[in-house]
């Protein structure tokens, strides 16, 4: 068995969306160089017929083949998502869409769900909107420790 | 694709003139080395040869040459083996911060039975100071245990200088050799060490053997136990046709080991220049006193692993550091101990140069490794510093 | 002269399928498993590849498979691994008289290191009683370790029984299947078994390579320590080539057990009837309950070593016993524990037929096996009986 | 390294003066069944100008190769010696004369020079004639100890 899978590899060969939105309505920041992954997500919303679509996304990240193919692949996940459905993701859904992830790697997949949380949360709080419970709470939890992330 | 393989530290293809001659053992010099008959006979005249071959790159006497598993086994051994026969002399070990696990989890095993262990600081160039273990040694100092080149940056360590305080103090000294072996001059007498750990896969030899020497006269329990094999200080069937190779990969490390070490200097000097002209790069370990085939850097605000396999796409074969750490999440212990932080010691890449390296090589290397720093670097958060 | 070899429970010649399938892991396919580079998993896939192979052989999950240098250290991994990691439970280990020194050896070391062994005895056909050891069984044993072919007179024990009686009493039960591994049918499922120690040389694969079964869940400590090799349970470089040859020689072996089993049988029995043609000679071990290429006999007024040497100037491989005893003094263990008297113990003849050999390497043996033994009681001071 | 030298082997594939000597002069009969090597050995006296010579000797011995090998070998040694000379001989000649014992197989070349020693006893005592010192104490050594020859 090959350490990670045809996905994994084909998301750090050819990551999508990286990069940064200039001007986004919400930013995560994850992670610690000290551990050796970081994580930036940025997110652009949308309302369309009162709903809100995460419109765009994009990502810079400092680590291993796994952290790159975990951010790659949660925007590809959350591009068009509507935003409430976005909050529900979990670890497994990233690690379902890259087939699997190494015991040891599955922190990254925890670290991207953490990004999004954290743009989620920018997002909602510089919009002085209602924060959902689920998200609240995982974002006391990350900024309780910046070094916790997971693992 | 043409692949060039740059990670000889974590091992080495077997040669040519190595595979033939262990071939015959396999399926007609089969014969166990401790049978009486013919085929046994034949198996142990193998087994001699090597000994002898083997013997002579380190200056030792044939029967102070153990053959085990590898250089893991013979680390295990030299040391368990010392601290359990000596223990009643006292329960104190001295090695370094920067060992292979095969030293230091061993070590962190006697910890778990009663021992105590120092571990000396080096230097930010990854060397321990002499005089550091000579302060170290106590009464109840029962074994020193410095390697003699360091496997992730190369450094090479002053184990004559060591050597010589530990006979002064009477302490057994062992070092872990399984990197320099064949590769640097070695003599056990003048450089007075007691045990010395080899491997031969790291010599173009198979991998699953390696030897220990043991010093005529040191105290030593053995750690596998079962039949009368190696002067009974390591039971088990030998590995006759690995053995045969092992020793003639040594034969072979000796004979060219001048030139080889001059002409992988020079690969490594066009390499180190060439590599530090990407900006933020850095050389690890001492510019002069290290392995001739071993360049390790390390480059800010990426991460080793993404560069590790973004080279191998390109068809080159390097890795991070050590191999038996390449699936661990911690930084080197290593890079930890010469200084560096953290976020610095995550970047880290070793491209260790060997036999079959060529010009080419470094040339192929230089033409892509510059582009996929920058490629990452365009992922990275910190492209202009370390914030979070 | 053509030449016979029959001494296939020392060692085994590699099979040419088996040295076809490892050859292009030395030289091409001959990166660290560990390596994250392309080099690397291709060495990892051949090693997944065999460990597969050499689990279903024993009906067991591919992660409790732990390969390793060979018998000698998969018995003592396992014994000082659960002993030591059991230690706090209690220090009580049960054996037999009967084990190779790889077992024994290693129970005497923790007896110095203060474990208490009971050694059971066998019966005169070499087995032993499945209730001897439930009435050995204490609060405090940790480990039964009964071996499931003997290697001298080829014994089969009642290794299902006996893993049934640890189970049932919560006691971890180890067997060194070293002999039996891939010629007689194991199912450590349906055996009750907790660890069993393979070893490649004897099934025509290469030296130096072995596995260790540890079901999951069985608390072992590793007997090397290093890089987290082998589920952290072993560590060491992995000999990928000498670990490829063992999973394919399992393979091969799984698919021609019964055949060779009757073949052998066969053989055997014509041996057998053929040797006991001559006067005062005698079959040792249990006349059905054997491996079936195992004929082990003594000749009374004569010297087992010589009639080896004599054999041997005849073109033919035997042994007196276990390759590891022929250069000792001692007479075997083995054959004292069947109750043989120690110039009786002095004269025996293993002859351990396997793959290669056919009814006329059998007929040469019975037609020069005579006259040998004529001539060693021409030289004999007690032609007619032991006396001074 | 073979374990036993060629000379070795020589004697042992054709082992000389084997066989008893039906009215020997001398017998020693030294070793033990349990340890796996005995040695029996017969010699033949004639006194010729004053002086005893070992005219004729015979071995039979049950043992491994190099019992088998010293036992010949001294027969070959000491056959037609003075007896006043055989008196003197020691393992070491044994030894010299075969190349090398292994070291475990070194009490092979002392059983031989023991029998030799009790034939030479056996002979003298018969004869009624004074035992030289250092036969008789061998002689006591290996009578206190059947089991004992010097491994
Ligand atoms: C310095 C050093 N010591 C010990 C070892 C272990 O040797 P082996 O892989 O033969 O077990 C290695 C290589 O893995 C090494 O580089
Ligand atoms: C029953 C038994 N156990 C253990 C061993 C030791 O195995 P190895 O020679 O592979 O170390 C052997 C053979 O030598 C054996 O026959």
């Amino acid at each position: 068995m090959d350490m990670y899978t045809e996905k994994v590899m084909e998301h750090f060969r050819n990551p999508k969306n990286m990069g940064v939105i200039e001007e986004a309505d919400g930013i995560g920041k994850v992670g610690n160089p000290v551990c050796g992954d970081v994580m930036h997500l940025y997110i652009k919303v949308e309302s369309r017929n009162g709903k809100d679509f995460i419109k765009d996304v994009k990502f810079q990240t400092f680590g291993c083949a796994s952290a790159i193919a975990t951010s790659s692949v949660i925007t590809e996940i959350v591009k068009g998502m509507p935003v409430e459905d976005a909050i529900k993701l979990t670890k497994d859904d990233v690690i379902k869409e890259l087939g699997e992830l190494p015991p040891q790697k599955v922190h990254c997949s925890v670290l991207a769900i953490d990004a999004l949380n954290e743009a989620l949360y920018d997002y909602m709080t510089k919009r002085g909107m209602k924060v959902p419970d689920v998200v609240r709470e995982r974002h006391k939890r990350l900024s309780r420790s910046g070094e916790e992330h997971g693992h | 694709m043409r692949r060039v393989y740059m990670d000889n530290s974590a091992t080495t293809p077997v040669a040519k003139e190595v595979l033939e001659e262990m071939l015959p053992y396999f399926s007609e010099r089969f014969g166990n080395a401790s049978s009486l008959h013919s085929f046994g006979r034949e198996a142990k005249l193998g087994l001699d040869a090597a000994r002898k071959r083997v013997a002579k790159v380190i200056g030792a006497e044939e029967r102070e040459i153990i053959f085990t598993s590898g250089g893991t086994e013979s680390d295990n051994t030299a040391i368990v083996g010392v601290a359990m026969a000596n223990r009643e002399k006292g329960k104190h070990i001295i090695t370094t911060k920067i060992e292979h696990h095969a030293v230091l989890n061993t070590c962190k095993f006697l910890e778990s039975r009663g021992f105590e262990v120092t571990y000396l600081d080096v230097d930010k160039f990854g060397i321990v100071k002499p005089e550091s273990v000579e302060g170290a040694i106590r009464k109840d100092t029962v074994l020193v245990s410095v390697m003699h080149a360091n496997n992730e940056i190369g450094t090479l360590e002053p184990i004559g200088e060591v050597g010589r305080i530990c006979r002064e103090k009477g302490v057994y000294f062992h070092t872990d050799a399984v990197q320099s072996f064949g590769k640097v001059g070695i003599d056990v007498d003048r450089m007075n060490i007691d045990l010395l750990s080899m491997s031969s896969h790291k010599i173009y030899g198979p991998k699953g053997v390696g030897a220990l020497y043991v010093r005529s006269g040191v105290r030593m329990e053995p750690l596998l136990y079962g039949g009368s094999h190696e002067f009974r200080k390591r039971a088990g069937t030998e590995n006759v046709a690995g053995i045969v190779g092992f020793g003639k990969a040594a034969e072979i490390s000796m004979k060219v080991m001048e030139s080889e070490a001059s002409r992988l200097e020079k690969l490594r000097k066009e390499m180190v220049k060439g590599v530090l002209g990407i900006e933020r790069s850095h050389l690890n370990g001492h510019p002069e006193k290290r392995l001739p085939g071993n360049a390790h850097f390390r480059f800010d605000f990426i991460e080793g692993e993404s560069l590790v396999l973004r080279l191998d796409m390109e068809g080159i074969a390097a890795s991070t550091g050590s191999a038996c750490s390449t699936k661990s999440l911690e930084p080197s212990h290593v890079l930890l101990a010469l200084g560096l932080r953290h976020e610095e010691a995550h970047g880290s890449l070793r491209l260790s140069m060997g036999r079959y390296n060529t010009k080419e090589d470094v040339e192929r290397v230089l033409e892509v490794l510059p582009g996929i720093v920058k490629d990452l670097r365009e992922i990275s958060p910190f492209k202009k510093g370390y914030r979070n």
